[in-house]
């Protein structure tokens, strides 16, 4: 029965560890504009992270090594500077739109603005850090795994067309008042989303601070092949549930009110405090990881000590690189940069950024110095290589797109 | 000295000739025994055109056998092969001098070894 | 150090390699490494040390820059001539996808840095566990 | 504009049944009104290149306003928590919105 549990509660924590403020804005707005007719984006996101995490955790389970560690390892220390600053740019821009998320569910659920909850979320995701209490952010997305499952019972309450559903998802077609380039962007969009650089290292640290072993594969593979799935499944559930409410009434998402508003149609005034506490507990705990995530990148180059149960007074250098994140990511928000907007560049940007992380986690799963007789398979090196291949396109499109439709148009 | 001194430094022989950068250097733990163990000695190091990958481990060199190489993806690993491919190895008994911007060294009659071609002669 | 014999390639299997210690806790990374010259015409130089900590590894990127953070870390350590952190060779005791050696991290020179930031910065936050005057840092 | 009124009669439907709570509504139907105005002072800041265009420019002028005069309404029923005043701005923004409606159809 416990062991039951543990598995329950492990995969609800993969539900909120794949949602957060990317897939609550991202999938809401594509299922207001473009119905279910991008679903394919998050469908390929999904696979793109089985694949990454399947392999990042098996490389971190086997070698013990994280993947800032073998990045400069294998790129040298000037091309592993550069994309050490490109990631922690990045993630840090995720920080700040997380914290943003979370102070904006706050304000919906207080009405008091949310710049003024934002030192205080800040605040408190440094206590989290600093005290150690991790079991908080894996209680925050379990929580909000389970509160997020409103979404899909609110899109089952709307009765939709499961036929035309079924038709977009499998037939895609751009719908007639979009631009191609806008269509693409935004299936760029949800593919950064779903694939944000912080997950995978976040995924690969976790594993080597738990110890896993090679004996623990199953587990691992158990995590990435559940939870990531049903992960996706409340994105689809968001995008359509948007597609059903906002799309027919022309409302554009640009406000995180907006996404909880079709659960609020569908089921009532419990569902929206439900799905609130979703909102929230996924973005806290995403906050939480993506502030840990920029101290992992710069400890695990420069050779520090880094991990959850690290104390200040075990690494000072660690702990500070976490506090001026937090800083940095709240001055951010208070200089009045709009969460929603943050959003959606940091996950346009995310997906341009994936190769330099990507690169050498793939070149090391093959090397028999740290895989032994754990590299990768031929299967598992195609759909490897299908993948950076995949990437690239997909890296070397992303900024030309953004500055084509002016960020979604 | 140290290795920064060495890597992607300039390689130059007594003609003019350049011979590349220095790209990895050889160690060979045959030195004199401390207390613990025996020391690590510099028995050479390779040369040639453009450094890139060569810390992805793609290349067979003299001490690192078929089977420690990355396996693949084969494509990433023919294309630094293919980089690689002129690489040659200088035994450190040709060095003549370490500058400040180029490593000077001695070539013999028939130029250096392709560094992929068997072992190194021993010094 | 176990075996003798082995064959390694510096750059390969050396350098940007993690450093643990003693308990195993990662301490540094190998940022470059020290050859001592032989003395005899043609001999070959010896590995002494492991070279670590931002000064070294600037030395990677530019050398002035180097020279301006080896003189910053005397600073904070009483060495007689400015030069990187270095751990000795005979303080490692395995070398295979990461260096160990038989220190413990604070005890490092490398670590300076970090107790100075433990003792000046974060010591004053409440609930660190840090004691500021404690002496296990040099002053 | 249009997304803003019609979210704000997407809200009021969901008021009417009591599906939400008083601090959403107050909060959606503010940053509703911000994003309309945002939306009108763009428009307000490109400048018409002929006199026809000017002309068409005043007219839709007048119709923001007027929308904007009605988010904000809703906006301050929203925000006060009084239920029959936020019901009863429904009227205005349908009509506003319908009058956007047929602007668009009428000049593409």
């Amino acid at each position: 029965m416990k062991r039951v549990f543990e598995i329950a509660l492990g995969i609800l924590t993969a539900i909120g560890g794949f949602v957060d403020i990317g897939e609550l804005v991202a999938g809401s707005q594509v299922g207001s504009r473009f119905g279910m007719n991008l679903a394919w984006a998050t469908l390929l996101s999904l696979f793109g992270i089985v694949v990454f995490a399947e392999i990042a955790g098996r490389v971190a389970a086997v070698s013990q090594r994280p993947v800032f560690d073998l990045v400069r390892e294998r790129l040298g220390p000037r091309f592993g500077l550069a994309n050490l600053l490109a990631s922690l740019v990045i993630t840090l821009a995720t920080v700040a739109a997380e914290i943003g998320g979370v102070a904006l569910t706050l304000e919906l659920a207080t009405s008091i603005n949310y710049l003024l909850w934002v030192p205080v979320v800040a605040f408190l995701v440094w206590v989290v850090v600093w005290k150690l209490n991790f079991e908080v952010m894996e209680n925050a997305f379990g929580l909000s795994g389970l509160a997020l499952v409103v979404t899909g019972i609110a899109v089952w309450q709307l009765r939709p067309d499961w036929g035309n559903v079924a038709h977009q998802v499998l037939h895609p077609a751009k719908p007639g008042t979009e631009s191609v380039a806008s269509y693409f962007y935004y299936a760029i969009a949800l593919f950064g989303a779903g694939l944000m650089p912080y997950e995978v290292f976040f995924f690969s640290s976790g594993a080597i601070e738990q110890h896993w072993a090679k004996r623990d594969l199953p587990v691992l593979r158990a995590n990435v092949f559940i939870g990531f799935p049903l992960g996706a499944a409340v994105t689809l559930s968001l995008m359509l549930g948007a597609s059903l409410v906002l799309g027919p009434r022309q409302i554009d998402v640009g406000h995180l009110y907006q996404a909880a508003l079709p659960t609020s149609v569908a089921l009532g005034k419990w569902a929206l405090i439900v799905v609130l506490l979703g909102f929230f507990a996924c973005t806290f705990g995403a906050a939480l990881e993506t502030t840990l995530a920029c101290g992992y990148s710069i400890a695990q180059y420069f050779g520090w000590q880094w991990g959850k149960f690290v104390a200040p007074k075990d690494d000072a250098r660690f702990h500070l690189s976490l506090i001026l994140t937090l800083v940095a990511a709240a001055a951010v928000l208070l200089s009045r940069a709009d969460p929603v907007k943050l959003t959606e560049f940091v996950i346009v940007l995310s997906a341009a950024a994936l190769p330099l992380t990507y690169f050498p986690v793939l070149v090391v799963a093959n090397d028999p110095e740290y895989m032994g007789v754990k590299t990768n398979t031929p299967v598992s090196n195609a759909l490897g290589v299908a993948f950076l291949v995949l990437l690239l396109v997909v890296s070397v499109a992303a900024v030309p797109l953004m500055i084509i439709t002016k960020a979604g148009g | 000295m140290r290795l920064s001194d060495l890597l992607e430094r300039a390689v130059v022989d007594q003609h003019g000739r350049n011979w590349g950068q220095v790209h990895d250097v050889y160690l060979v733990q045959d030195g004199p025994v401390s207390a613990t163990a025996a020391a690590f000695r510099i028995h050479g190091l390779i040369a040639g055109r453009g450094t890139f990958g060569t810390q992805l481990g793609y290349v067979g060199r003299p001490g690192y056998e078929h089977d420690q190489e990355t396996r693949g993806p084969w494509v990433l690993k023919a294309l630094v092969r293919r980089l690689q491919r002129r690489a040659v190895y200088v035994p450190w008994t040709d060095v003549v001098e370490v500058g400040d911007h180029q490593v000077i060294v001695r070539s013999p009659p028939n130029g250096f070894d392709r560094a992929n071609s068997g072992a190194p002669s021993s010094p | 150090m176990s075996a003798a014999g082995r064959e390694l390639w510096a750059r390969l299997h050396l350098l940007d390699r993690p450093i643990l210690d003693a308990e195993g806790i990662p301490s540094a990374k190998v940022d470059d490494l020290e050859f001592s010259l032989p003395e005899e015409p043609d001999g070959l130089p010896i590995l002494t040390a492991v070279l670590c900590g931002n000064a070294a590894l600037a030395r990677r990127f530019n050398r002035r820059l180097a020279q301006r953070l080896e003189l910053l870390r005397r600073v904070f350590v009483p060495v007689e001539r400015p030069g990187p952190a270095r751990i000795d060779m005979s303080e490692v005791k395995h070398i295979g996808p990461a260096l160990h050696i038989t220190p413990r991290r604070h005890e490092l020179e490398v670590a300076t840095l970090d107790r100075w930031l433990a003792r000046n910065v974060l010591a004053h936050l409440p609930g660190s566990g840090i004691d500021a005057r404690s002496d296990d840092a040099p002053q | 504009m249009d997304s803003a009124l019609n979210s704000d009669l997407l809200l009021i439907e969901a008021v009417s049944r009591g599906h939400t709570t008083a601090a959403y509504v107050s909060v959606a139907s503010s940053q509703a009104e911000d994003s309309a105005s945002g939306a009108a002072s763009t428009f307000r800041s490109i400048q018409p290149p002929d006199h026809r265009s000017e002309v068409l420019r005043s007219d839709l002028g007048d119709l923001l306003e007027q929308a904007e005069n009605s988010l904000a309404d809703t906006r301050i029923a929203g925000r006060r928590g009084d239920h029959d005043a936020l019901v009863s701005t429904r009227r205005e923004l349908e009509q506003v919105a319908k009058k956007l409606r047929a602007f668009a159809d009428q000049h593409g």
